[in-house]
C-alpha cells in the first residue's frame, strides 16, 4: 500500500516455484529488486496519536486552570502554584512507583498502608532517638517500604499469586502492623525533631524539598525506563509475559523488582507524609492507592499492561493535584465535591477516548486505496 | 420477635476460670463492653482506658473493642458478637445516631444495658448518655475564644471533621447561635470548610481558606486532626501571629503549635474521664443504682457523685467544662493524652 | 570439532495426557538448510522447544559441536548461538518493532549501560529493508498485521548473528513474494557458514531451500533423506502414513441461484468499491498481497464491523449485518484467519469450543442440555477427524492443524448458506489439508456458497470457481476457472500494473 | 479419510477431583470452625450461628453477580457506592412522603440504572477498562448521595421495614433465606444456563466468543446492570439493618465483595471459578470474623489475619503444583 508509483516489482518468476502434489524443485528465481522503499507514515501516525494523548490531557488541565483562575484570582500565583506542586510530590512519587507495577499488568493496592507502616516506623524511631540524623529515617523508611515491597514481589512473581489479591491481602496486614507497632498512639509534632519535620519545609533554591525529591525521581525513573535494559524489560515483561519467558528475560526478577521498587518509593512517601503533616496515626493515606491508581489512570496508563508513560502521569498526577487545590477555592460545596472531582475524572478519560478515535479516524482517511 | 433471649442458661456460668479478686453481685466477674469509633485513635485509646480502670475499680471484666474503619455497619456486627458473648453492659461511641438503633434495641431487649458516650446514639436506643461536655458551652466558648484573640473583629471560618459528624454540627450550630449576639457584629464567619479528618485534605482546605480570605484572622478547628493541619500550615507558612488558631484537640497532637503560639490556646475534655464516667454509669445501670431517668445519682469513683438530667427526649451525664490548654499547662497534658 | 553442528539422540518428552516426542533423532551439519517436516501434531515445534530450552527433555541428549549441552533456559541456548522464529508469533504489541528486534540482545553502551536506541532503530531499519518490508522499525508491534509480525520475527533472528538459526513455519503468514525475500535471506545465511532448521507444510518452501529433510510422524522419528533423494510421493506417504491420492479434490457442484451480492462495499482507509456475487454450490476465491484488505471485506459481510458504504444483498435482500450473531443468523458464517485469537477459547475442551456459537440450538428456554451438546460436538469433532483422545481435551493441547479443525467443525453447527473461509489451510499440513479441502468441496456440492480466502496460489487454482484479486483495498480482476492461471494473479495483485496515482480516491 | 472416534469419557482422576479450590475452602471451613468451637464457648449455638449471618450476608447480595463481572474478566469497584445512592435515594423520598414500598422499588430501580450505565459506558468505550470507568463512577455516584442528603441521616422507617434485616421466618432469618434463593437463581445462571456458558467464553477469550456470535456487550451490559441491581439489592437490607441511611454507608464494600470473590476462586483474568465457591468463601469470612469477634480479637490483629489468610489460602495450591517446562 505504501509503494509509490516508481518503485519496480519483483518478476513473476518469483512464484515460479509452483507447489502442491505435482510440484517439483523449481529453479531459483532472484527478484530483481528490493520492492517498496520502507517508508514511515505508520510510525508518526501513532507516535502522533501517543502524543497527542498527552497534549490533549495538557490542554484540558490548562482549560481548567483558566476556568478556576477566572473564579479565584488567587488560583494562578506563584505561591498557589507551589502548595499544588507540594502537595501533589507525594502524590506524583507514588504514581512512578504504580506507573511500572500496571505496566507489568499487575495493580498494588497495599501503598497506603505501607506508607502508614514506613512512616509510622520512622516517626517512632525519631521520637526514640531525636539525635537521629533525619537522612536515617528516611533510609529507614525506604528499607520498611523496599521489605513490604519485596514480600509482595515474591508473592506475586514466585508464588503465582494475583497482584491485586496479593496486595489486597498485605495491605490489611501491614496496616494492621501499623496500629500494632503505634499501639494505636499517634506521634504527635512535638514528639518529632526539627530536623525531621524540616525534610518536608527545607528548601532548595527556593524549591520545596518534596518538589526536588519528586523532581529526581522523575529524573531518575525517566531514564530508567527509556534507556536502560531493565527498564525496557518491565515494558516487555507486560506487553506479552509468555514471549518474555521465550526470549529468556527472568520475568520474575522484573516483577520482583518491581514491587520492590514500588516498595521503596512508598516507603519514601511514607517518611515525606509524616514529615510533611508532621503527625503520624495508624489510619494514614487509607485508600489512598486509589488516588495514585487515578493518576495513572489519567495520565493513560494501560490497566493492560506493556504501555504507560513518565510525562503522562505527570500531567495524571497535576490533574488530580489541582482538583484537590481547585474545589475548595472556588467555594464549591463540600457536598458537590465528590461529584464534581468524579465528573472530571470521567470526561477526562472520556474526552481522551473520543479524540484517540477521532485521530485514528482522520488517519484512516488519509490512507490512499 | 427478636431471638437473642433463647439461651438464659448459659449466662449464669462461666466457663472460664474467675480470678481471685472477683466480686460484684453474682459472685462472677461481670462484663463491660465499649466500642469506640475506630481504632488506632488516640483519643478513643484514652477513652477505653479510663472506661477499664472504672470497670476493674469494681472488680469487673472490661471487653474494649472498636472496628478498622468508623462505620456503623462494623460497630453493628460487634454489638451482635457482644450480644452472643452475654455481656452485661454495652457502652457505644456511636458512628451514627440513628443506624444504631435496631441493634441497639436486640441488645437491651436481651438484657443488656446500653448507654453512649462523647457520639451520642438516639434516645431510643440507650439508656442513658455521657457527655463530654456541654455542645452549647462548648460552641459558645470557642466563638467567644477566637473572638478575644482577633480582638473582636476580622473574619473568621471553621474547619470542620466530615460533613456528616454529628458532635461537630452540633458545635458549629452552636457557635452560630453565639455569632448571632451583638458583640459579634464585626466579627464574620466566611466559610465552613470540611477536612474529612484527612490531614492531606484538611490541609488543602486550609490552604484553600488562606488564599480565598486574604483577610482571614481566625480559623476554629473543632477536631484533632483538622486543628493539628491548621496549626501546621499556619507554623509553615508564617502566619503566627496573623492567623489565629483555636477550636478542639489532643492536647499531644497541639503541643507543639500551643508552645509556639500559632494557637494561642484550645479546649478539650479528658478523655480518660468520659471514659471513666461512662464505666461507672454502666456498673450503676447493671447493679440497678440507675436505670436512666432523670434526678437518679450514682458515685461515679474519683469523679465523685453525678446525676442523670434531661437530654432532649433522653437522659444524660455531663462530665463537665471543656478544659482550656495553654501554654502554661500544655506541657504538663502533652505526655498524658 | 563434531561433523554435526547439532545433534539429538533419543529425545523424548511427554505432556500430561501426551506423548509429544517418542524416542527422536536429528542432526545438523554447518552450512545446511534442513527441512523437518510432519502432519500436525506430529512434535515439530515440541522438537524445536526442546532445543531451545523451552521445554526439558524427559530422556535424550543434545550435542552441540559434539560437546553434550542442556540448556536450562531460552537464555541459554540464544548465548549458545542458537535462535529461533516461534510457529506462534510471540511479540510485544506495546513495543516498537526496534525493541522486538533487539529484546535480549540490546545494543547498550559500554560504560553506562545506556541503551543505544538510534544504533538499533538503523539496523533494525536496516534488516526490515532487507526483509522487503515498507513499514519503520519506530511503529508498535501491535499496529502490524500478523504477516508483518512474522516478518518482525524473521528480523529478529537474523539480528543475533546466531549459527543455527531455526524457523518454525515462516511462511505460513507470508504471501509468495515476501517467502522469496526469506528464501533469499536463509540462502545468504547459509553462505555466510550458518545452519537452518526449517519447517513448513509448504513442498515449496523445502524444495526451493533445503538439501535435507527429516520426517516426523506420530511423534516419531520416520527418517532423514536428501531433499533430492525422494520423491513427492514417497515423502507424502513417510509423513501421512498412507497415500493422498488427490490433493485439491475438487468436485463439479451444482450452481444455483445468487446467494450474495456485494455492491460498492467501501470502509474508510481499508477497502473501497468492492463489488461481487456469490452463487449457491459455488467456490468464489479471494486473493491478493497481505494487507489488500481482505480479511476486512469479510468481516464488514459477517458483520464484525461496519462498512461506511455500498450495500450487500442476501438472496436479494438488503442486510446489514449488525453482529456475527445476526450474520450467523441470517446463514453468513466466517472461520477467521487467527485460529488462536479468534477461533478458539483455548483453555476449554473441545467440544465447549465446537458447540459456542450454537448454544441456543441445545438449550430450551436458555436451560443448556450437556448431553446433547456433547454428543454434537462429539460427531462433529469426528467429521473432521480432529486428533485427539475425547472431546474433553483441551484446546490448547492440540497441535496448529488440529485446532483448525475443530474451528472448522464450530462452522458446522449452525445452518448456513455461505461460508467465508480466511486463510482455512493457514499452517496445516499435507494431510489434513486434503481432507479440509474435501470437507470445502463438498460442503460447496451440498449447496453452500463459499468465499475462500486464501495467498496460496496452488489452493486458489485447484479449489475456485472464480476468483477475485484484491489489491491495496480494491478488487483488480475476476477471473472464471478457465482463465484462473498464476501469472494473471500475480500481475492482477502487483501495484505497478495499473496507474493508480490519476484514480485515487479518499474513500 | 476415515474417521477417527473419540472417547465419549471425560478423563476422571481422583488427584484432580481432590485438588478442586472448593475443598481447600471446605477444609478451610472446617478447620475455622473447629478453631471457633475452641476459642469461645459462645460459638457452637445454633441462635448465634444463625444470627451471626444476618449481620454479614447484606454483602453476599454483591458477591453473587460479581462473580459475574469477575469471570467475565472486568471488575466493578462502584458497588459500595451503588449501595449508598440506592438507599439514599429511597430513604429521600420516603421522607418526602412517597409510599415505602414505592421507594423500595425505586431503590431497586436506582440501583439497575446506576448498572446499567457502568456496563454502557465500559462496552461503548472499550479502550477504556472497567476499572477506570467504575472508580470514577464509584466517585460520582457517591457523591450524588452527598449532594441529595448533605449532612443529613435519612430514615425513621416504617416498622416492617425491620422485617428485611432483623427477622426470621420460620425461626431461619429472613436475609439468609433470602440469600439462599438468590445463590441458588445464581448459580443456576452461571452453571446450567447458555448465558453462562457465554460468561465464561467472554472471560477466557472475548475476540473468539464475538466471533463465534455472542452478543458481547449486551451479555456485559446485563451482567453490569444485574451487579447494579444487587447492589440496590444488598441498600434494602442494608438500610434495613441499620434503620437509616447516609451517604457514607457501605463505604469499602467493593474491597470486601471482591476479596470474597477471589477468595472463593474466581480468576481476577477472567474465565475462571465458580458459584460454590464464592457461596463458601462468604461463609468462610464471614464466620471467622464473627468467631475472632466472640474472643473480642482487635481489630488490627483481625486485618492481619484475614489478609494472612487471603494470602495462603491462594498460596496453598501454588506451592503444590510446581511448574513444569
Ligand atoms: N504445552 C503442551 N501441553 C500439552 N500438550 C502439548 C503441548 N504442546 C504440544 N502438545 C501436544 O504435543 C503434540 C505435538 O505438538 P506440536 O505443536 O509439536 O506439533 P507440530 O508438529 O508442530 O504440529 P503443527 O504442524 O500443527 O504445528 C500435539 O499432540 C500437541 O497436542
Ligand atoms: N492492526 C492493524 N492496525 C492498523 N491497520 C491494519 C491492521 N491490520 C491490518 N491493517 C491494515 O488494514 C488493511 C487490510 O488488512 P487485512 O488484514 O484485512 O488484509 P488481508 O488481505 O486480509 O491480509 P492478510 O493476508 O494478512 O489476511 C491493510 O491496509 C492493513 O495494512
Ligand atoms: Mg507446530
Ligand atoms: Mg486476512
Amino acid at each position: 500500500m505504501n509503494n509509490k508509483g516508481g518503485s519496480p516489482a519483483p518478476t513473476a518468476t518469483n512464484a515460479a516455484a509452483t507447489a502442491g502434489a505435482s510440484g517439483a524443485p523449481g529453479p531459483a528465481g532472484r527478484p530483481t529488486a528490493t520492492p517498496a522503499p520502507a517508508a514511515a507514515p505508520k510510525a508518526s501516525l501513532s507516535a502522533n496519536i501517543a502524543k497527542f494523548r498527552e497534549l490533549g490531557l495538557l490542554a484540558f488541565i490548562v482549560i481548567l486552570a483558566i476556568g478556576v483562575q477566572l473564579r479565584n484570582p488567587s488560583f494562578l500565583t506563584w505561591e498557589n502554584l507551589n502548595d499544588i506542586a507540594t502537595n501533589t510530590a507525594i502524590l506524583s512519587i507514588l504514581a512512578v512507583g504504580m506507573m511500572l507495577v500496571i505496566i507489568t499488568r499487575g495493580i498494588d493496592l497495599s501503598i497506603g498502608a505501607t506508607l502508614a507502616l514506613a512512616g509510622m516506623s520512622a516517626a517512632l524511631t525519631v521520637k526514640e532517638y531525636p539525635g537521629l540524623s533525619p537522612l536515617v529515617a528516611v533510609l529507614l523508611g525506604v528499607g520498611i517500604g523496599i521489605v513490604c515491597g519485596a514480600v509482595l514481589g515474591f508473592l506475586v512473581a514466585k508464588i503465582n499469586i494475583l497482584p491485586i489479591i496479593a496486595t489486597l491481602g498485605m495491605m490489611n496486614v501491614f496496616r494492621g502492623l501499623t496500629y500494632e507497632l503505634s499501639g494505636g498512639k499517634w506521634v504527635s509534632a512535638h514528639q518529632m525533631p526539627d530536623s525531621f519535620k524540616a525534610i518536608a519545609t527545607g528548601k532548595v533554591l527556593g524549591l520545596n524539598n518534596l518538589i526536588v525529591i519528586a523532581v529526581v525521581i522523575y529524573i531518575v525513573a525517566y531514564y530508567f525506563v527509556n534507556h536502560t535494559r531493565t527498564g525496557r524489560q518491565i515494558y516487555a515483561v507486560g506487553s506479552n509475559p509468555d514471549s518474555a519467558e521465550v526470549s529468556g528475560i527472568k520475568s520474575g526478577r522484573i516483577l520482583w523488582l518491581v514491587y520492590t521498587i514500588m516498595g521503596g518509593l512508598a516507603g519514601l512517601a511514607g517518611v515525606l507524609w509524616v514529615a510533611k503533616f508532621a503527625s503520624a496515626q495508624g489510619d494514614t493515606a487509607s485508600g489512598y492507592e486509589l488516588s495514585v491508581i487515578a493518576a495513572c489512570v489519567l495520565g493513560g496508563v494501560s490497566i493492560a499492561g506493556g504501555s504507560g508513560k513518565i510525562s503522562g502521569i505527570i500531567l495524571g498526577s497535576v490533574l488530580l493535584g489541582i482538583l484537590n487545590n481547585a474545589l475548595p477555592m472556588i467555594n464549591v460545596s463540600p457536598f458537590w465535591q465528590n461529584f464534581i472531582q468524579g465528573m472530571i475524572i470521567l470526561i477526562a478519560v472520556l474526552i481522551n477516548a473520543v479524540v484517540k478515535r477521532g485521530i485514528d479516524r482522520n488517519n484512516l482517511m488519509r490512507r490512499r486505496i | 420477635g427478636c431471638g437473642g433471649n433463647n439461651n438464659n442458661e448459659a449466662s449464669g456460668s462461666d466457663a472460664k476460670p474467675s480470678s481471685s479478686a472477683a466480686s460484684g453481685s453474682t459472685g462472677a466477674k461481670q462484663k463491660f463492653a465499649i466500642i469506640f469509633k475506630n481504632t488506632g485513635n488516640p483519643y478513643g485509646e484514652k477513652e477505653m482506658e479510663g472506661f477499664k480502670k472504672a470497670i476493674e475499680e469494681s472488680g469487673d471484666e472490661a471487653i474494649l473493642k472498636a472496628p478498622d474503619q468508623p462505620t456503623a455497619e462494623a460497630q453493628i456486627q460487634m454489638i451482635e458478637e457482644l450480644i452472643s458473648q452475654k455481656v452485661d453492659s454495652i457502652a457505644v461511641v456511636g458512628n451514627d445516631p440513628d443506624a444504631l438503633q435496631p441493634a441497639l434495641k436486640k441488645a437491651m431487649n436481651a438484657g443488656i444495658k446500653v448507654l453512649s458516650l462523647d457520639s451520642a446514639v438516639n434516645a431510643d436506643s440507650r439508656m442513658v448518655h455521657i457527655n463530654q461536655a456541654d455542645p452549647e458551652r462548648i460552641g459558645r466558648t470557642l466563638i467567644q475564644g477566637v473572638s478575644e484573640m482577633i480582638g473582636g473583629e476580622g473574619e473568621i471560618a471553621i474547619l470542620s471533621a466530615t460533613s456528616q459528624a454529628t458532635n461537630q454540627n452540633t458545635w458549629i450550630e452552636w457557635m452560630k447561635k453565639e455569632l448571632e449576639d451583638s458583640k459579634y457584629a464585626n466579627v464574620k464567619l466566611v466559610k465552613v470548610a470540611y477536612g474529612d479528618d484527612l490531614r492531606d485534605k484538611s490541609v488543602s482546605e486550609t490552604e484553600a481558606l488562606l488564599k480565598s480570605y486574604p483577610n482571614l484572622k481566625g480559623i476554629i478547628a473543632p477536631t484533632t486532626v483538622g486543628i493539628a493541619a491548621a496549626g501546621k500550615v499556619l507554623t509553615d507558612k508564617g502566619l503566627k501571629g496573623k492567623v489565629m488558631l483555636t477550636g478542639l484537640g489532643l492536647p499531644s497532637e497541639m503541643a507543639e503549635y500551643i508552645e509556639s503560639g500559632v494557637s494561642p490556646w484550645m479546649y478539650l475534655w479528658n478523655p480518660i474521664d468520659v471514659g471513666y464516667l461512662a464505666g461507672y454509669a454502666a456498673e450503676a445501670l447493671v447493679d440497678g443504682t440507675i436505670t436512666g431517668a432523670i434526678g437518679e445519682k450514682f458515685t461515679a469513683g474519683t469523679l465523685g457523685e453525678k446525676e442523670i438530667i434531661a437530654d432532649g427526649d433522653g437522659t444524660q451525664v455531663m462530665l463537665g467544662d471543656p478544659f482550656k490548654f495553654d501554654s502554661s499547662n500544655i506541657a504538663e497534658w502533652k505526655s498524658v493524652y | 570439532m563434531s561433523e554435526f553442528i547439532l545433534e539429538l539422540k533419543g529425545i523424548t518428552k511427554t505432556f500430561p495426557g501426551v506423548k509429544a516426542l517418542d524416542d527422536v533423532y536429528f542432526k545438523l551439519k554447518p552450512g545446511e538448510i534442513h527441512a523437518l517436516m510432519g502432519e500436525n501434531g506430529a512434535g515439530k515445534s515440541t522438537f524445536i522447544k526442546v532445543i531451545t530450552g523451552v521445554h526439558a527433555p524427559d530422556e535424550g541428549d543434545m550435542y552441540l559441536d559434539g560437546q553434550k549441552v542442556s540448556f536450562r533456559n531460552p537464555k541459554d541456548a540464544q548465548k549458545a548461538g542458537i535462535a529461533a522464529i516461534y510457529q506462534h508469533v510471540t511479540c510485544y504489541p506495546d513495543l516498537t518493532v526496534t525493541e522486538n528486534i533487539f529484546m535480549g540482545h540490546e545494543k547498550i553502551a559500554k560504560g553506562t549501560k545506556r541503551l543505544l536506541w538510534r544504533e538499533m532503530h538503523e539496523e533494525a531499519g536496516k534488516l526490515l529493508k532487507e526483509l522487503g518490508a515498507s513499514f519503520s522499525p519506530k511503529t508498535l508491534m501491535g499496529a502490524l498485521s500478523v504477516a508483518e509480525q512474522q516478518i518482525v520475527e524473521i528480523a529478529k533472528a537474523l539480528s543475533v548473528n546466531a549459527r543455527i538459526i531455526i524457523m518454525d513455519e515462516p511462511t505460513a503468514a507470508l504471501t509468495n513474494n515476501e517467502s522469496e525475500e526469506l528464501y533469499r535471506i536463509a540462502e545468504k545465511l547459509r553462505d555466510q557458514g550458518a545452519s537452518i532448521i526449517f519447517i513448513s507444510h509448504r513442498f515449496e518452501d523445502m524444495y526451493r531451500l533445503a538439501s535435507k529433510v527429516t520426517v516426523f510422524r506420530d511423534s516419531k522419528y520416520i527418517g532423514t533423506w536428501g531433499v533430492n533423494e525422494i520423491s513427492n510421493a514417497d515423502l507424502i506417504v513417510a509423513m501421512v502414513g498412507r497415500e493422498i491420492t488427490q490433493l485439491f479434490p475438487k468436485k463439479e457442484a451444482q450452481i444455483g441461484e445468487e446467494l450474495l451480492r456485494v455492491e460498492g462495499l467501501g470502509k474508510t482507509g481499508y477497502f473501497a468499491d468492492v463489488s461481487f456475487t456469490l452463487r449457491k454450490g459455488e467456490i468464489l476465491g479471494l486473493t491478493g498481497l497481505v494487507g489488500a484488505g481482505r480479511t476486512e471485506v469479510c468481516q464488514a459481510i459477517f458483520g464484525v464491523e461496519r462498512p461506511d458504504k455500498g450495500k450487500i444483498f442476501y438472496k436479494g435482500r438488503e442486510l446489514a449485518a449488525k453482529s456475527p450473531l445476526h450474520a450467523m443468523k441470517q446463514g453468513i458464517g466466517y472461520l477467521p484467519e487467527d485460529r488462536q485469537k479468534q477461533g478458539l477459547v483455548l483453555s476449554w475442551e473441545i467440544g465447549r469450543n465446537i458447540t459456542l456459537s450454537s448454544l441456543e440450538k441445545m438449550s430450551r428456554r436458555g436451560h443448556l442440555n450437556t448431553r446433547k451438546e456433547q454428543d454434537l460436538a462429539k460427531r462433529l469433532a469426528e467429521k473432521v477427524s480432529v486428533k485427539a483422545k475425547s472431546v474433553f481435551d483441551l484446546a490448547s493441547s492440540l497441535s496448529g492443524g488440529n485446532q483448525q479443525k475443530v474451528v472448522f467443525a464450530k462452522l458446522l453447527t449452525a445452518d448456513l448458506d455461505i461460508l467465508i473461509l480466511d486463510e482455512p489451510t493457514k499452517g496445516v499440513d499435507v494431510g489434513a489439508k486434503s481432507a479440509i479441502y474435501e470437507i470445502i468441496s463438498d460442503l460447496a456440492c451440498s449447496g453452500y456458497g463459499i468465499i475462500l480466502v486464501s495467498s496460496e496460489m496452488p489452493e486458489i487454482i485447484g479449489m475456485c470457481d472464480r476468483v477475485a484479486v484484491m489489491r491495496e483495498g480494491r478488487i483488480t480482476a475476476f477471473m472464471d476457472r478457465e482463465g484462473i492461471t498464476q501469472e494473471a494473479i500475480l500481475r492482477a495483485s502487483m501495484a505497478d500494473a495499473a496507474p493508480q496515482q490519476d484514480q485515487q480516491r479518499w474513500a | 479419510m476415515e474417521p477417527r472416534l473419540l472417547q465419549n469419557k471425560r478423563d476422571f482422576s481422583v488427584k484432580g477431583f481432590l485438588l478442586q479450590w472448593e475443598w481447600m475452602l471446605v477444609v478451610l471451613f472446617l478447620a475455622m470452625t473447629v478453631m471457633n468451637i475452641n476459642l469461645s464457648e459462645y460459638y457452637w449455638n445454633f441462635d448465634n450461628l444463625r444470627d451471626a449471618t444476618m449481620s454479614f450476608l447484606d454483602k453476599a447480595f454483591i458477591v453473587l453477580p460479581m462473580v459475574f463481572i469477575i469471570i467475565v474478566g472486568d471488575i466493578d469497584i462502584s458497588v459500595g457506592s451503588i449501595v449508598a445512592l440506592s438507599s439514599v435515594i429511597m430513604a429521600d423520598l420516603y421522607n418526602h412522603g412517597v409510599p415505602m414500598p414505592i421507594a423500595m422499588l425505586i431503590c431497586l430501580a436506582v440501583g439497575t440504572l446506576c448498572g446499567y450505565i457502568n456496563g454502557l459506558l465500559v462496552v461503548k468505550f472499550k479502550e477504556l477498562s472497567a476499572v477506570i470507568v467504575t472508580l470514577s463512577t464509584m466517585i460520582i455516584y457517591r457523591g450524588i448521595a452527598y449532594i441529595l442528603l448533605k449532612d443529613q441521616a435519612a430514615g425513621k422507617f416504617p416498622d416492617w421495614f425491620n422485617f428485611l434485616g432483623w427477622e426470621y421466618v420460620g425461626g431461619i432469618p429472613f436475609i439468609l433465606i433470602a440469600f439462599v434463593v438468590f445463590a441458588i437463581l445464581f448459580w443456576y445462571l452461571l452453571h446450567k444456563t447458555t448465558f453462562g456458558r457465554k460468561v465464561y467464553a467472554m472471560g477466557s477469550n472475548l475476540t473468539a466468543s464475538r466471533f463465534s456470535g455472542i452478543q458481547t456487550d449486551r451479555i456485559k451490559i446485563i451482567v453490569f446492570t444485574l451487579t447494579g441491581l444487587m447492589s440496590a439489592v444488598c441498600a434494602l437490607f442494608l438500610t434495613s439493618r441499620m434503620g437509616s441511611t447516609r451517604p457514607n454507608i457501605a463505604n469499602g464494600y467493593e474491597l470486601d465483595v471482591i476479596a470474597m470473590v477471589v477468595l472463593g476462586g474466581i480468576s481476577t483474568s477472567g474465565g475462571k471459578g465458580r458459584m460454590i465457591g464464592a457461596i463458601l468463601a462468604i461463609f468462610l469470612i464471614g464466620y471467622l470474623r464473627y468467631g475472632l469477634g466472640l474472643v473480642n480479637v482487635s481489630a488490627q490483629t483481625l486485618l492481619i489475619i484475614i489478609g494472612l489468610l487471603l494470602i495462603v489460602a491462594v498460596s496453598i495450591p501454588k506451592l503444590k503444583l510446581g511448574k513444569k517446562r
